[in-house]
């Protein structure tokens, strides 16, 4: 069997892939796709903890974690649109309307 | 060990070549089936050195639709448009191919069977969640067709791939509703469960198949398939009068056959899955284990292995059967128009798929099952 | 789950993930990320965690994905060139990573989770039944506060991505995005 | 000590302020006239019940009255406590029924005047401030009142303020006010820190007479030149009296009650309360005495020769004070306060009767503008005469038994000097008085013929107040006569508990001494005579030949200009200077702008970081992250 601490550093990676993502690229739907990826990389770990303690919490918060980032994308991607019709860009270099 | 794995690959390959043939064959219904309906000959010209004719058989069309259209498909250009996201473009029929083709695994087509002592379950995979993996799948069936319309850089293609991938998530739901009715009535996910609970009658003569306790998921079972398998009526994205072929109009040769294998395997799982929840699956009325116990009485033993057989002859027509049901509608019905079809999806479906699971779930709280 | 498999799994997630951060065309970084997700999900079933698993896989590829692709069809996102300027962010984004993942790593060498899990987890482990139980009993109150949450979360990507009347904004808008544009923002 | 609700006495003019301050401009005149003298009527009731109380109590008794406790801060203790004894007793009846007089005399004074209800706020505001001065029973209330009546002093004579001149000399009364209340300060804490040196820590007039023994009297005599000081700023003695003459420019009844008959009184009051102090340092004392007799002199002489009405009554107000601070400073604390008391009458008889001609002439002080207004002005005429007698201490009149006392006690306690210049001064006065009189009321006219048709009585309102005033000027000095003679000296009599009692040391008759005076004032009165209504010429030919002098004297011995150049050029230079322009401009100025400098270039950096890119605000989340990951480590590696 599997040690958890694999699933774990697993996830670690994820995580930090993701967030290299979100600070490398430019474009901001991959930047909500690295989100995206963060947050299953943080499931990744809950039910590999639920798993170890055999308890259904871990997966419960997984279930939650899913729905809030179905409500995430649905706005998300409303905002990137509505960006868009305004601003003809997705670009977040282009996108620092909200500065000094 | 081994022998399991033998055991399953054995399953696997039955399944997959059952699903195959069936496809292959249903091409013919079609074709036969339509001259059929339009009072046309329909395909009858392919003749391997005049020897059904020597024989005096009638040219059935077989050779047409069995061999002769899969040689031609298989061995003319693949032809890739310019422009073209060619990893993409080549990657989509077997995205939209393989989640079809999987999702059988998990549909029991038979009762157990015993062979040296030893009880083998008729499905490919023991799977005790196979409603979830079914929606899965289904869900997953998605790509394929997206990934095919934007790969080829064309807009009609760009259109049907909208369109189709719209139709589907949009009729998934529906499709999901059904079968979480269905699953809430039976209490479990386990489809060869589900198939064994609708064994059986009522009043001693009534076989206990779904579709007496669920009409409704039925009917909307049977309209979300269809819409999932994106045939007539619900064929927009490829309606060939306004997109040409929709999202494989730029796909030639064997790329297309596996659009159209798709296409057919699709019928065949919609008719699986009705035949699964509704129909009883393998189950065949008064027939039990040991053989068949008519409502007059009378018993008549069968040996275990009969039993099994019979039922999956038993699953194998019915299927057909739905099949058959489902090209006569194809050839019966207009298509749809855009708005119409959502219209039926969102208004439509999804209030009444929501409604019946409340109530469902009502009655069997209230029942206490 | 076997060794091999995770390990083929992880490589196949992890490469995939890579994937998504590296490539130039949203719609590959879609395609690997729906990979990085199905491997998640295997993982999930693998620990036993199934419907969860099977949820993931019809709730994020099934679903939110392909939303993801309609917008990228929708704004015509075609490869766009990845380095913008920016380099020292990128450096100090990639700094910042390694040295955030050298840390989980210290911390997940440290748990007592590095143990192999109980071999043999209850019956019921991963079924509907059992996370059914746990949303209705003790996270009843979290469940229809998400339910509330997703039907707000509908109706603002409605109300946002509704077309605004469609005479003044669009002019308004490229005025200002060419203004801005000009002053370099 | 019995207790006595005093604090309605104080109640009362406190009501007239709030009511005055926030209602008496909106419900108008009528009522104004009513409720502000009328709450100093009530108090005056109060206080005549109070004095009644006193009265029936044995000789020595006194009336207390705790309202709430003020300061507790470790052993140190005030409380604001009022306490009526013989002298606070005196002082309150003089203050609240004289007051009442010209609250009265006001609204008829005031009549034309737009700004009525703020008049009346500060007039009972001031009378607040005074009764509290007077009933306080401990020394820091009393500057509480010390204070309050400077500041409604200040109030009152800019009461004009839309003339620069009146606010000038307001602020100037303020000013110069601050520096003997500085002096007043500084003797009352000296005084507090010698007690507690000794345990005793309070500012509790008993307490601090009856532990006075543990004070030395160098320290006392410090004291005592300091509350000199402080004496001299309130009752405008030299050298803080420019003040006084400046602020006539008020109106008259601000000058009759303020600075005639109670506030400039203030001085001897606290001077005669702090006897116990005085008697331990006899230096001061003297002090007291010379300051008094000199400023007597000092200013009888520049009243000899001002034109303006209103200025030699004020001149003749310093003088007479002069005379009260020669009678405490020679150790006659009875005789000060009983002239305090008969000064009140006649000299606030004489404003209110100055004040009655300037209505009747328009506003005309000018007395080379005036003359032969005996006619026009009967009871004026008649009341003024009465007050000038007692002024100039004819025998039977009010001023003559208080003057009487006080030369006599200056004579037989051994201050020989002293009491010649307060003889001499008696003749001045009696000079300067009747010049007035003559050369407002005899001669032959000289008013401006367009003042002449509408030359008038003052209404009954006004000169009501001054038939009082006049009786009280001629029977007011008759509760103390001298010893011997009927129920004698009952009023000294009355005070010694509260202020001790005069020992003469040299033995001399009583008799020749009043012969004295009296003689000497009748000769200024016959020059007076002689010079104004005989040869009327003659003080034209006087001022010409002695050019000199006259000018000497009429520019008040250029001390105002001394000043000028001693004290205020110099002020103003350092002010504008050095302190505005130097540590104002770029110290303070330099700090306050640097800080707003500062702050102003640091966010300005600081917005820097405000990119606008939700890049640069990722990584900083992501620098936060591994901070907390970094912390936790290091707590696991614990």
């Amino acid at each position: 069997m599997v040690p958890a601490s694999y699933f774990l550093i697993l996830s670690a990676l994820l995580f930090t892939i993701g967030v290299a993502g979100v600070l490398i690229r430019r474009n901001l739907i991959v930047m909500l796709m690295s989100i995206e990826l963060m947050l299953n990389a943080v499931n990744l770990a809950f039910v590999a903890f639920s798993r170890t303690f055999s308890s259904a919490d871990g997966q419960v918060i997984v279930f939650f974690v899913m729905t809030v980032a179905a409500a995430e994308a649905a706005v998300g991607l409303a905002i990137m649109i509505a960006v868009f019709r305004n601003r003809e860009t997705v670009n977040a270099d282009e996108l620092t309307l909200m500065r000094w | 060990m081994a022998l399991e794995l033998l055991i399953g690959a054995i399953k696997a390959v039955v399944v997959l070549v059952l699903i195959l043939n069936v496809a292959a064959i249903l091409l013919w219904f079609e074709r036969k089936g339509s001259a059929l309906m339009q009072d046309r000959i329909g395909a009858n010209r392919a003749n391997i050195f005049g020897i059904g004719k020597r024989l005096g058989l009638p040219n059935l069309g077989l050779i047409n639709t069995l061999m002769a259209d899969a040689l031609k498909l298989f061995t003319k250009e693949d032809f890739i448009p310019d422009g073209a996201d060619k990893f993409v473009h080549g990657l989509a029929p077997f995205l939209a191919l393989f989640p079809v083709l999987v999702t059988f695994v998990v549909i029991p087509f038979g009762d157990v069977i015993t062979i040296m002592g030893r009880t083998i379950e008729l499905r490919a995979a023991e799977l005790n969640v196979g409603a979830l993996y079914i929606l899965a799948t289904i869900g997953i069936g998605v790509y394929g067709v997206a990934l095919a319309g934007w790969s080829s850089n064309n807009r009609w293609s760009l259109l049907g791939g909208t369109r189709a991938t719209a139709q589907m998530i949009s009729y998934e739901l529906a499709m999901g509703l059904a079968i979480v009715a269905v699953v809430v009535t039976y209490g479990t996910l386990d489809l060869q469960a589900i198939c064994r609970a609708q064994g059986g009658v009522w009043f001693g003569f009534l076989p206990r198949w779904g579709i007496l306790v669920q009409p409704v998921a039925f009917l909307m079972l049977m309209t979300a398939g269809m819409a999932e398998s994106k045939r007539v009526p619900f064929d927009l994205p490829e309606g060939e009068s306004e997109l040409i072929a929709g999202y494989f109009v730029e796909y030639s040769g064997s790329k297309q056959a596996v659009f159209m294998l798709t296409d057919f395997a699709e019928v065949v799982l919609v008719s699986v899955l009705v035949t699964t929840f509704f129909f009883g699956g393998w189950q065949i009325p008064y027939l039990y284990r040991d053989g068949f116990h008519f409502p007059w009485g009378s018993i008549v033993a069968l040996p275990n292995v009969a039993v099994a057989i019979l039922g999956v002859v038993a699953f194998l027509l019915k299927v057909l059967l739905f099949c058959w049901l489902q090209i006569v509608i194809r050839w019966t019905m207009p298509r749809f128009r855009y708005d119409q079809l959502m219209r039926l999806g969102w208004k439509g479906l999804l209030p009444l798929g929501l409604a019946n699971v409340a109530v469902t779930a009502v009655v069997v709280v209230l029942a206490g099952v | 789950m076997p060794l091999w498999f995770f390990v083929f799994l992880a490589a196949l997630s992890i490469i995939s993930a890579l994937g998504v951060v590296l490539q130039r065309n949203p719609v590959h970084c879609l395609l690997a990320l729906i990979v990085t997700l199905m491997t998640i999900g295997v993982l999930f079933i693998g620990l036993g965690a199934v419907t969860v698993g099977f949820l993931q896989i019809i709730v994020y590829v099934g679903a939110i994905m392909v939303l993801f692709l309609f917008v990228i069809w929708l704004l015509n996102l075609q490869a766009m060139p990845a380095n913008s300027g920016h380099l020292a962010l990128k450096l100090l984004g990639a700094i910042g990573a390694a040295a955030l993942v050298a840390e989980l790593f210290a911390f997940f060498t440290q748990v007592p989770a590095t143990a192999p899990p109980p071999a043999n987890p209850p019956a019921d482990y991963g079924s509907v039944s059992q996370l059914a139980i746990a949303l209705f009993s003790n996270y009843l109150i979290a469940f229809e506060v998400t339910s509330i949450l997703l039907l707000a979360a509908v109706v603002g990507a409605v109300a946002l991505a509704r077309r605004a009347p469609a005479d003044t904004e669009p002019r308004i808008a490229q005025t200002e995005t060419r203004a801005a544009k000009s002053e370099g923002w | 000590m019995v207790d006595f609700p005093l604090g309605l006495i104080l109640l009362m003019p406190a009501l007239g302020v709030v009511f005055n301050i926030f209602f008496g401009a909106r419900l108008g005149r009528r009522w104004v006239n009513v409720v502000g003298p009328g709450v100093i009527f009530v108090a005056f009731a109060i206080a005549l019940a109070a004095f009644a109380k006193l009265m029936s109590l044995p000789a020595g008794g006194s009336l207390g009255f705790m309202m709430w406790p003020w300061i507790h801060a470790g052993k140190f203790t005030v409380d604001v406590a009022l306490r009526l004894d013989a002298l606070s007793g005196v002082m309150v009846l003089v203050v609240t029924g004289v007051g009442s007089l010209i609250h009265l005399y006001s609204c008829g004074y005031m009549a034309h005047d737009p700004d009525v209800a703020r008049f009346f706020a500060y007039m009972n505001l001031f009378m607040l401030s005074m009764l509290t001065l007077v009933l306080s029973d401990n020394l820091l209330l009393m500057f509480v009142g010390w204070e309050g009546v400077g500041l409604c002093s200040y109030l009152l004579i800019s009461f004009w303020y839309t003339n620069p001149e009146f606010a000038y000399n307001g602020r100037k009364a303020f000013v110069v006010n601050r520096v003997g209340d500085a002096g007043f300060v500084l003797g009352a804490l000296t005084l507090l820190s010698a007690f507690s040196v000794h345990g005793v820590w309070s500012f509790n007039f008993v307490e601090m007479h009856s532990h006075i023994g543990m004070i030395s009297p160098t320290i006392a005599t410090a004291v005592g030149l300091l509350l000199l000081l402080g004496a001299t700023g309130k009752s405008a003695q030299i050298p803080l009296y420019v003040w006084l003459p400046d602020a006539m420019v008020g109106p008259t009844p601000v000058s009759a009650l303020i600075h005639a008959a109670t506030m400039v009184t203030a001085g001897v009051y606290m001077v005669a309360r702090m006897n116990f102090l005085y008697r331990l340092g006899p230096s001061a004392m003297d002090a007291v005495a010379t300051v008094g007799a000199v400023t007597a002199m000092f200013a009888a002489t520049i009243a000899l020769v001002q034109p303006d009405i209103k200025r030699v009554l004020a001149y003749s107000t310093i003088s007479q004070l002069g005379y009260m601070f020669l009678g405490v400073g020679v150790g006659a604390f009875g005789a000060g306060i009983f002239h305090v008391m008969t000064h009140a009458f006649f000299k606030a008889l004489l404003f209110l009767g100055a004040g009655s001609v300037i209505h009747a002439m328009g506003g005309e002080q000018d007395m080379n503008k005036m003359g032969a207004l005996r006619s026009k002005l009967p009871i004026t005429y008649i009341t003024m005469l009465a007050a000038t007698l007692s002024i100039t201490a004819m025998p039977g009149f009010a001023g003559f038994f208080s003057k009487d006392a006080i030369l006599g006690a200056a004579f037989t306690s051994g201050h020989f000097w002293l009491w010649l210049i307060g003889i001499i001064t008696a003749g001045l006065t009696g000079f300067y008085m009747f010049r007035l009189l003559f050369m407002t009321f005899h001669g032959e006219s000289r008013v401006e013929p367009e003042r002449l048709h509408h030359l008038h009585e003052s209404p009954p309102v006004m000169t009501i107040p001054l038939m009082i005033l006049a009786v009280l000027s001629v029977i007011g000095g008759w509760v103390g006569l001298p010893n011997g003679i009927l129920w004698g000296d009952a009023f000294g009599r009355f005070l010694s508990p509260a202020v001790g009692q005069f020992v003469p040391v040299v033995e001399f008759s009583d008799l020749a001494l009043t012969a004295i005076s009296v003689l000497v004032a009748l000769a200024g009165i016959l020059l007076a005579y002689v010079m104004y209504i005989r040869l009327p010429g003659l003080p034209y030919l006087l001022a010409y030949r002695a050019s000199a002098l006259y000018d000497f004297f009429l520019n008040k011995y250029y001390i105002d200009q001394l000043y000028d150049w001693i004290i205020t050029k110099p002020l103003f230079f350092i002010s504008r200077y050095i302190l505005w322009r130097g540590v104002d401009s770029y110290g303070i100025e330099g700090l306050v702008e640097g800080a707003g400098l500062t702050v102003e270039t640091g966010s300005g950096l600081a917005r820097r970081t405000e990119t606008g890119n939700v890049q640069h605000y990722a990584f900083v989340y992501l620098l936060g992250a591994i901070g907390i990951a970094a912390y936790y480590i290091y707590r696991m590696w614990q």
